[in-house]
């Protein structure tokens, strides 16, 4: 090479301190916020800081946040489930539908987990093998999975789940921790891992970035989306087992509208509509900011839609506010 | 007129998807007709318009947005609390006139569409963010203004009620407000600097940025008119199902989406015509007008839709499907 | 001091809202009691049962709930009585395991035969009729409905009942399932729509297509909303109970059970202030008056009270 | 000498973090063209685009005929009479091409509508005047071949009847044939007395179309003067700040087996009958002109495009890609094309990038072990000689010369057995080249085989050891790179040579 060219200088792997971007990252600001709702809330309420309404408070979120987890894996890289809440319907479906014919508890929750994941195949094949958007593709699905439930059960209703089945929604592992909320943390866990500590999240993140360089890199990104759609039903399976559990009974109408609250929980959570950027921390920060403050606001008797109100302004104001500060730094 | 159609519409191979959106309709018409002739009778299709037109225009007005590559999800609450403002208003001050109201029905919608263009221009939150925030704030909202009741038919006044339903050349006021509003779009998306903005920014935003567009304020536009026809659906809603709550369209954003896809609106942006969402809209509404007729259970309904939806979408994928650059075929061509 | 909670399907919805008149009205009757109206925006089974939750939380003495769902709502509402809570459900009940009382607005059965009375009465002749109710999953209407129909054959042959449809107390898909009915049945008579909101939207519709005079609507009608349908000739008569009396002794008999002033078990009497007593069956429900009647001669009188 | 048309002085520009623009100056005269001349992130589109509107100067001065102006926007600029034609290709791929050329000045009726008929026949009109007549108006853009689209571009800005015409990289993307025509129309484009000014990495066209030329280093304006009074070393010293001699490496090439051998490749519609062999420490280079088909064939060999007839064999075994990962794990990669889009992840950080097709060796049992993963980077991106602050830093923010380093550096991660390149120097500076050059040379030294993809002939011609040229989805001749003349190669690419002979 040219011999006027200067030695190979030294690259720093990184120039910035890894704590302090820790420190200003998303969920350090999404864990101010979760702490400053749970002061206000303790102070708004004689009866937020009970173990057993703190217990109770859990249950009006963890179901969502369970399907967040897969929801904000799937967003990263770039696609989007809106069918969640009608695999809810779907599942819990199938799993009344076994019931009639005596299928006992574990085969319940197969059934359940088993219609989720076949569910979300069925979205990952339309998305990946014929290249459709999924935010259409999942507009249809939504109806057409909530149709389903529909027309097994029209003006019907499941019930008489087994005695054994009701402790997933409604049992207690230890005191007043419910197998619910357990279920929750673990999973976060689970997907803390794959997210951020394995290949396999790694090359989420480079899809949601870039699908073409990705997939120019060797990616096998269809594959790897369609694994998440898959992931994203089963947790919608899971999540039908814990709400007909809780329930203890099935109508094609049961979590209507959810689809646009774990949206939210996963965007609240810094997780990029956009693709390509998001933590599970964050994501689990922001279930607890949405339990927290329905659940605070509940004790008030504030109506839901005027929680709701709250809700959606946290969101632009959460997502707004590093924009606004930047822009006033300039 | 049709020789400027070849071109306006930028692509032929979408209006070849129109062409075959409309005979579908026209053979599914053809086929209810069977089974229950009255369904096709000139009446019977005068009420089915009807009954589609605010979901028309709607769907109109979610285009423009979606040509942008933004998505308003707030389009149905956006009707909502119009809808429910102007119904109070009525109710309370029944001396406004309703010429009045009804033109207070876009400003007010146009203001709750500027807020999330505002959101997206200067913030550049993107679309689905802004909107699935003023979502609920609308809808939050429109149960505040009323205090958390309902307003029936009993608090509006006879002409509020009436107007919409006044009939004019056998078609009434309601269906004519789609009409005129089609036209107006027309014009508006193929005819003046702002419409084709819409469509450049959609295809190319960088593009647009270097052919002068301010993409920002384009997408700011975009959403203020579809603020301003969901404001005027406001009005229309409540008028038509005369009362209005907080529950007013509830779920709705999927539908109006729906409809701009199977008219063949891409997602992606920069693809899409009025032609387009209009027949897509009116293809849910035969749909939904026809299960009940052809004695299909209410319970199939929604499934029947959702596949529609999806066959649409998988149709619409087909016919746009990127044929490649064929460069053996040019080459034979030149040779 | 007592703290009631009353749960209803949904907040708006003016049946509920004079309801709740009537559970102020006990409320400051009995003194020391402070009624919590509460209920979600959409009538959904999970609404309520985020409600409920915070209402446990809350230590509220008794909840007497309109429900959604009769067997949804059974796990939450068991939770509230383990943590001592009266339970008791009104107008659209739970499951007997999920509550102490169930207090039906009136007869069930009365309730059937009356919303086919009110089409038969205007119909000598005979006819089609199809009935147009809430949600597929709503307790109450169900059961009317089931009563209407075991009554039909022998007490109304010539009642010819064409369809069910549901529209969810949404007013839109009221409004096209009205539509649909109209156009697939040719030949109908009457509309029976036992919902305050079904009603209006049919009766709304019979009116847009100029068919007042031919299709006649009725069924379980607030006066006070319906009362230009009836002026109009758009329906000859409407149903419904006194809802201020329902909500007022709904907080009533909470009240006794919560105090321990009365005991829900079958056959017993519990008192209900200005309106007299009930007397529980052995399911533990126990009816009011019967469905009052409103036309042409009352209408006008009663839309100003509820 | 005529007063300048276009001055600007002590222009500024920062972006957070890079100084693009620091106190440039600089003239642009009547009737002459310009050359910018600069290293990759110099900041010569940086100063195209605060020209035409699209950035704003943080400080300076832009004067047009005496006097000074704003540019507020891209649509203020063109109504001064400013035009360009970009680095990046900005055209509406669904709209028409009449609509691509007016889109932002269409010509309006007396209602303030859109008038479609003036706008299509004055679209026919400028094609026609630039000899571009066989172009379409109503067409989709979509629907034009890629030098077609070009001249789109070049007819939207001359449908501006504007003083100043900017052309950024113009040729970067056009082979001989179509960079022959552009050169006349700039030769008419100064009898009109436009100002032009030009920017090329390639000197052979500086010199040829010039008459002046400016110098950008890091930023800032270095030296200014009449091309005909300058010789080319001078400015490539002002440019990078010492002498860079381009001369193409020495090698002795050790060619070896035959690694990849391809019969009678085909696909339905893009390609047709391709063979070859590929051997070991050899460099085969692919000419032929822009959309000729080359690439598609690479992504064939890569697994990315499907084919209908054919075969493959590597080291003698059959060889059928399902997918890119099949094919590097067999040991073929591709450095592609388009590096923003299909190369780099600019929103990552250096060392994901390079580490991703070797995640399966750095990390375990799919765990991730981020000091492998450094370790890895940077022993193949200081053989590269990567200038970046960190490895942490997003590839976005290198300059395109580094990217084209770090997607090469991935590749050789992965320890492959053929490495196809295609158009490795597109749009890359002078000394980057060089130093591509040489690291190819270094790759065959070692026992790699190399396909290189170039539009550029001298780059053909100095690096290959045979030359394949392809022509409208065919291979036309496979020759030895002896004896060849330039002027044949071309003839061979646009098709010349059979009617000839
Ligand atoms: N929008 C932007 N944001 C941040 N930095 C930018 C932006 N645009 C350009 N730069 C930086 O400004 C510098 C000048 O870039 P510019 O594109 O002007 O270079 P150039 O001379 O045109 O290079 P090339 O020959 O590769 O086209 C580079 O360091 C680049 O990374
Ligand atoms: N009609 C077109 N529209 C858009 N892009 C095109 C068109 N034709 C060619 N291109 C682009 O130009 C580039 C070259 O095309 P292609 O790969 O088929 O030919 P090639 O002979 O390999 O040319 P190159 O020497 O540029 O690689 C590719 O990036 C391709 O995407
Ligand atoms: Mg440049
Ligand atoms: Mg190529």
């Amino acid at each position: 090479m040219n011999d006027q060219t200067p030695a190979t200088r030294h690259v720093p792997d990184r120039l910035d301190n890894p704590l302090r971007s820790a420190l200003f990252s998303w969920p350090s600001l999404l864990l101010v916020v979760a702490v400053a709702i749970f002061v206000a809330n303790s102070l708004a309420s004689p009866y937020f800081l009970s173990p057993w309404s703190l217990s109770d408070a859990t249950f009006n979120f963890t179901e969502k946040a369970l399907i967040a987890l897969a929801m904000a894996l799937l967003i990263i890289s770039g696609e989007i489930d809106l069918s969640v809440a009608a695999i809810i319907a779907l599942a819990s479906t199938a799993m009344g539908f076994a019931l009639q014919f005596g299928i006992d508890t574990p085969g319940l929750v197969a059934i359940g987990i088993g219609t989720g994941l076949l569910c979300g195949a069925f979205n990952g094949f339309l998305v990946t093998r014929l290249g459709l958007p999924s935010i259409v593709v999942t507009i249809g699905t939504m109806s057409l999975f909530r149709g389903i439930s529909f027309i097994v059960l029209g003006d019907q209703a499941y019930k008489g789940y087994p005695e054994s089945f009701a402790f997933f929604g409604q049992g207690y592992v230890w005191w007043v921790v419910s197998f619910e909320f357990v279920l929750f943390l673990a999973a976060a866990a689970i997907y803390y891992v794959v997210l951020h500590r394995t290949s396999f999240g790694r090359r989420i993140f480079v899809i949601g970035n870039n699908a073409t360089a990705a997939q120019f890199s060797g990616v096998r990104v269809e594959r790897v989306k369609f694994v998440l759609f898959c992931l994203t039903g089963l947790m919608a399976g899971i999540a039908s087992v814990l709400l007909t559990s809780r329930l203890g009974s099935t109508r094609p109408s049961i979590a209507q509208g959810w689809e646009l609250e774990v949206i939210t929980m996963v965007v609240l959570g810094g997780v990029s509509i956009l693709g390509g950027a998001g933590s599970i921390v964050g994501v689990v920060i922001a279930a607890f900011i949405m339990g927290l403050v329905t659940f605070g606001l509940g004790l008030l008797n504030v109506p839901g839609i005027v929680m709701s109100i709250f809700i959606g302004l946290l969101l632009i104001v959460v997502i707004a506010l590093p924009i606004v500060y930047r822009m006033v730094r300039k | 007129m049709t020789q400027t159609l070849s071109t306006l519409a930028p692509l032929r191979l979408l209006k070849l998807r129109e062409f075959w959106l409309a005979i579908s309709i026209a053979v599914m018409i053809g086929a209810i007709a069977t089974r229950a002739p009255s369904f096709a009778a000139p009446a019977n299709l005068a009420d089915i318009f009807n009954n589609t037109a605010i979901l028309m225009i709607l769907a109109l007005g979610q285009m423009v947005v979606i040509l942008t590559r933004s998505i308003d999800l707030s389009i149905a609450a956006n009707v909502a609390l119009s809808g429910m403002v102007i119904a109070l208003c009525n109710a309370s001050m029944p001396w406004i006139p309703v010429p009045l109201l009804i033109l207070a029905a876009p400003l007010l919608g146009l203001a709750l569409g500027a807020i999330n263009g505002f959101l997206v221009w200067k913030l550049d939150i993107p679309a689905i963010v802004v909107t699935l925030g003023t979502l609920t704030i609308y809808r939050g909202t429109t149960f505040l203004v009323a205090g958390g009741q309902w307003v029936n038919a009993a608090e509006m006044t006879p002409d509020f009620i009436s107007i919409t339903r006044i009939q004019l050349l056998g078609l009434p006021l309601l269906s004519w407000f789609a009409v005129v509003i089609a036209a107006a779009f027309y014009v508006v998306m193929t005819r003046t600097p702002i419409g084709r903005s819409i469509y450049a920014i959609g295809v190319n935003p960088t593009a647009s940025v270097y052919a002068g567009i301010d993409v920002g304020r384009t997408k700011f536009i975009a959403f203020c008119i579809s603020g301003l026809v969901a404001g005027l659906c406001g009005y229309l809603w409540v008028s038509r199902y005369v009362i209005a709550s907080s529950e007013t369209a509830v779920g709705y954003e999927l539908q109006v989406i729906a409809a701009c896809v199977i008219g063949g609106v891409s997602i992606a942006g920069g693809v899409g015509t009025v032609g387009s969402a209009l027949l897509g809209a009116l293809f849910l509404g035969v749909i939904n007008s026809a299960l009940p007729v052809i004695g299909v259970s209410p319970f199939w309904q929604m499934a029947i839709s959702g596949a529609a939806i999806i066959l649409a979408v998988v149709l619409n994928a087909r016919a746009g499907r990127k044929t490649g650059r064929i460069i053996l075929k040019r080459a034979e061509a030149v040779s | 001091q007592t703290k009631i909670a009353l749960v209803v399907k949904s907040l708006g919805n003016g049946f509920f809202d004079a309801a709740n008149k009537g559970a102020q009205e006990a409320a400051k009757e009995l003194g020391d009691v402070e009624v919590i109206y509460t209920g979600p925006t959409t009538a959904t089974a999970e609404g309520q049962i985020e409600i409920i939750n915070s209402l446990i939380a809350q230590n509220v003495n008794a909840i007497a709930i309109s429900a959604n769902d009769p067997d949804a709502l059974v796990p939450a509402l068991k939770k509230a009585m383990e943590r001592g809570i009266t339970v008791i459900s009104w107008d659209s009940g739970v499951a007997p395991e999920g509550r102490s009382v169930h207090l039906n607005p009136s007869d069930t059965n009365l309730i059937g035969e009356t919303i086919i009375k009110l089409a038969a009465d205007y119909l000598p002749d005979g006819g089609d009729v199809a009935i147009l109710s809430a949600s597929s999953t709503a307790t109450n209407q169900n059961a009317w409905i089931e009563a209407a129909k075991k009554v039909l054959p022998e007490k109304f042959p010539k009642i010819n009942l064409v369809a069910t449809v549901y529209g969810d107390d949404d007013s839109v898909k009221s409004t096209n399932e009205a539509k649909g009915l109209i156009a697939s049945y040719p030949n109908l008579k009457a509309i029976i729509a036992p919902t305050t909101v079904g009603v209006v939207a049919a009766a709304q519709v019979v009116t847009d297509d100029n068919l007042i005079g031919k299709i006649n609507v009725t069924g379980l009608a607030l006066p006070s909303e319906f009362k230009q349908f009836i002026d109009n000739g758009a329906s000859q008569a409407v149903a419904l109970w006194n809802p201020i009396d329902l909500g007022y002794s709904a907080v009533q008999i909470a009240y006794q059970l919560a105090t321990k002033k009365a005991e829900a078990k079958p056959g017993a009497t519990i008192s209900i202030g200005r309106v007299g007593s009930i007397t529980l069956d052995d399911t533990n429900s126990a009816a009011m008056a019967a469905p009052f009647q409103f036309d042409k001669s009352n209408i006008e009188e009663f839309s100003k009270i509820y | 000498m005529s007063q300048p048309k276009l001055t600007l002085a002590g222009v500024t520009k920062s972006f957070p973090g890079v100084r693009a623009l620091h106190e440039v100056s600089l003239e642009l005269y009547p009737g002459q063209v310009t050359a910018l001349i600069g290293e990759n992130g110099a900041g010569k589109s940086t100063l195209v685009k605060v020209l035409t509107g699209i950035y704003q100067p943080d400080a300076g001065e832009i004067v047009l005929d005496g006097k000074p102006v704003s540019l507020g926007s891209a649509h203020k600029a063109f109504e001064l009479g400013i035009t360009a034609i970009h680095q990046e290709t900005v055209l509406f791929d669904d709209l028409s091409v009449a609509e691509n050329i007016y889109l932002g000045h269409a010509p309006k009726t007396r209602l303030g509508t859109i008038d479609w008929t003036l706008m299509r026949a004055n679209a026919r009109r400028v094609l026609a005047d630039m000899g571009a007549g066989h172009i379409d108006a109503e067409t989709r853009l979509r629907d034009l071949s890629i030098a077609n689209k070009h001249l789109v571009a070049v007819a939207r800005a001359m449908s501006i009847d504007a003083e100043v015409v900017i052309m950024d990289e113009p040729t970067a993307a056009l082979s001989h044939k179509e960079i022959e025509d552009l050169f006349v129309l700039i030769e008419l484009l100064k009898e009109d007395g436009k100002a032009v000014l030009f920017i090329s990495h390639k000197f052979d066209e500086i010199y040829r179309i010039a008459d002046r030329f400016a110098v950008f280093r890091d930023g800032e304006m270095i030296g200014k003067g009449l091309i005909g009074e300058t010789p080319q070393n001078d400015i490539i010293r002002m440019m990078v700040g010492r002498s860079v001699d381009h001369i193409f490496p020495e090698r002795a090439p050790a060619i070896g087996d035959t690694v990849l051998k391809l019969d009678g490749l085909s696909h339905p519609t893009e390609f047709d009958d391709i063979g070859f062999e590929l051997r070991r420490g050899e460099i085969l280079g692919f000419y032929g002109l822009v959309g000729a088909g080359r690439s598609e064939v690479m992504q064939a060999i890569f697994g990315l495009t499907r084919t209908s007839r054919g075969a493959m064999t590597l080291d003698g075994a059959p060889f059928a890609p399902h997918s890119p990962a099949d094919a590097i794990e067999a040991g073929i990669v591709y450095v592609p094309e388009e590096r923003g889009k299909q190369g780099v992840v600019v929103d990552l950080p250096i060392v994901q990038n390079v580490s991703l097709p070797s995640l399966k060796k750095t990390s375990r049992q799919g765990f991730l072990r981020m000091a492998e993963e450094f370790a890895l980077t940077r022993k193949y991106t200081e053989r590269l000689d990567l200038r970046a602050a960190s490895l942490s830093q997003n590839a976005g923010t290198l300059s395109g010369g580094n990217q084209q380093k770090v997607v090469i550096a991935k590749w050789l991660a992965t320890q492959p057995k053929v490495i196809i390149l295609d158009e490795p120097t597109k749009g890359i500076d002078i000394g980057s080249k060089a130093a591509v050059h040489a690291f190819m040379a270094e790759l065959v030294a070692e026992g790699l085989a190399v396909i290189m993809v170039s539009s550029e002939l001298p780059e053909v011609m100095g690096m290959s050891d045979r030359i394949v040229v392809m022509r409208a989805g065919r291979i036309d001749a496979v020759l030895d790179n002896k004896n060849l003349t330039a002027d044949g190669l071309v003839k061979r690419a646009i098709g010349a040579h059979e009617v000839a002979a």
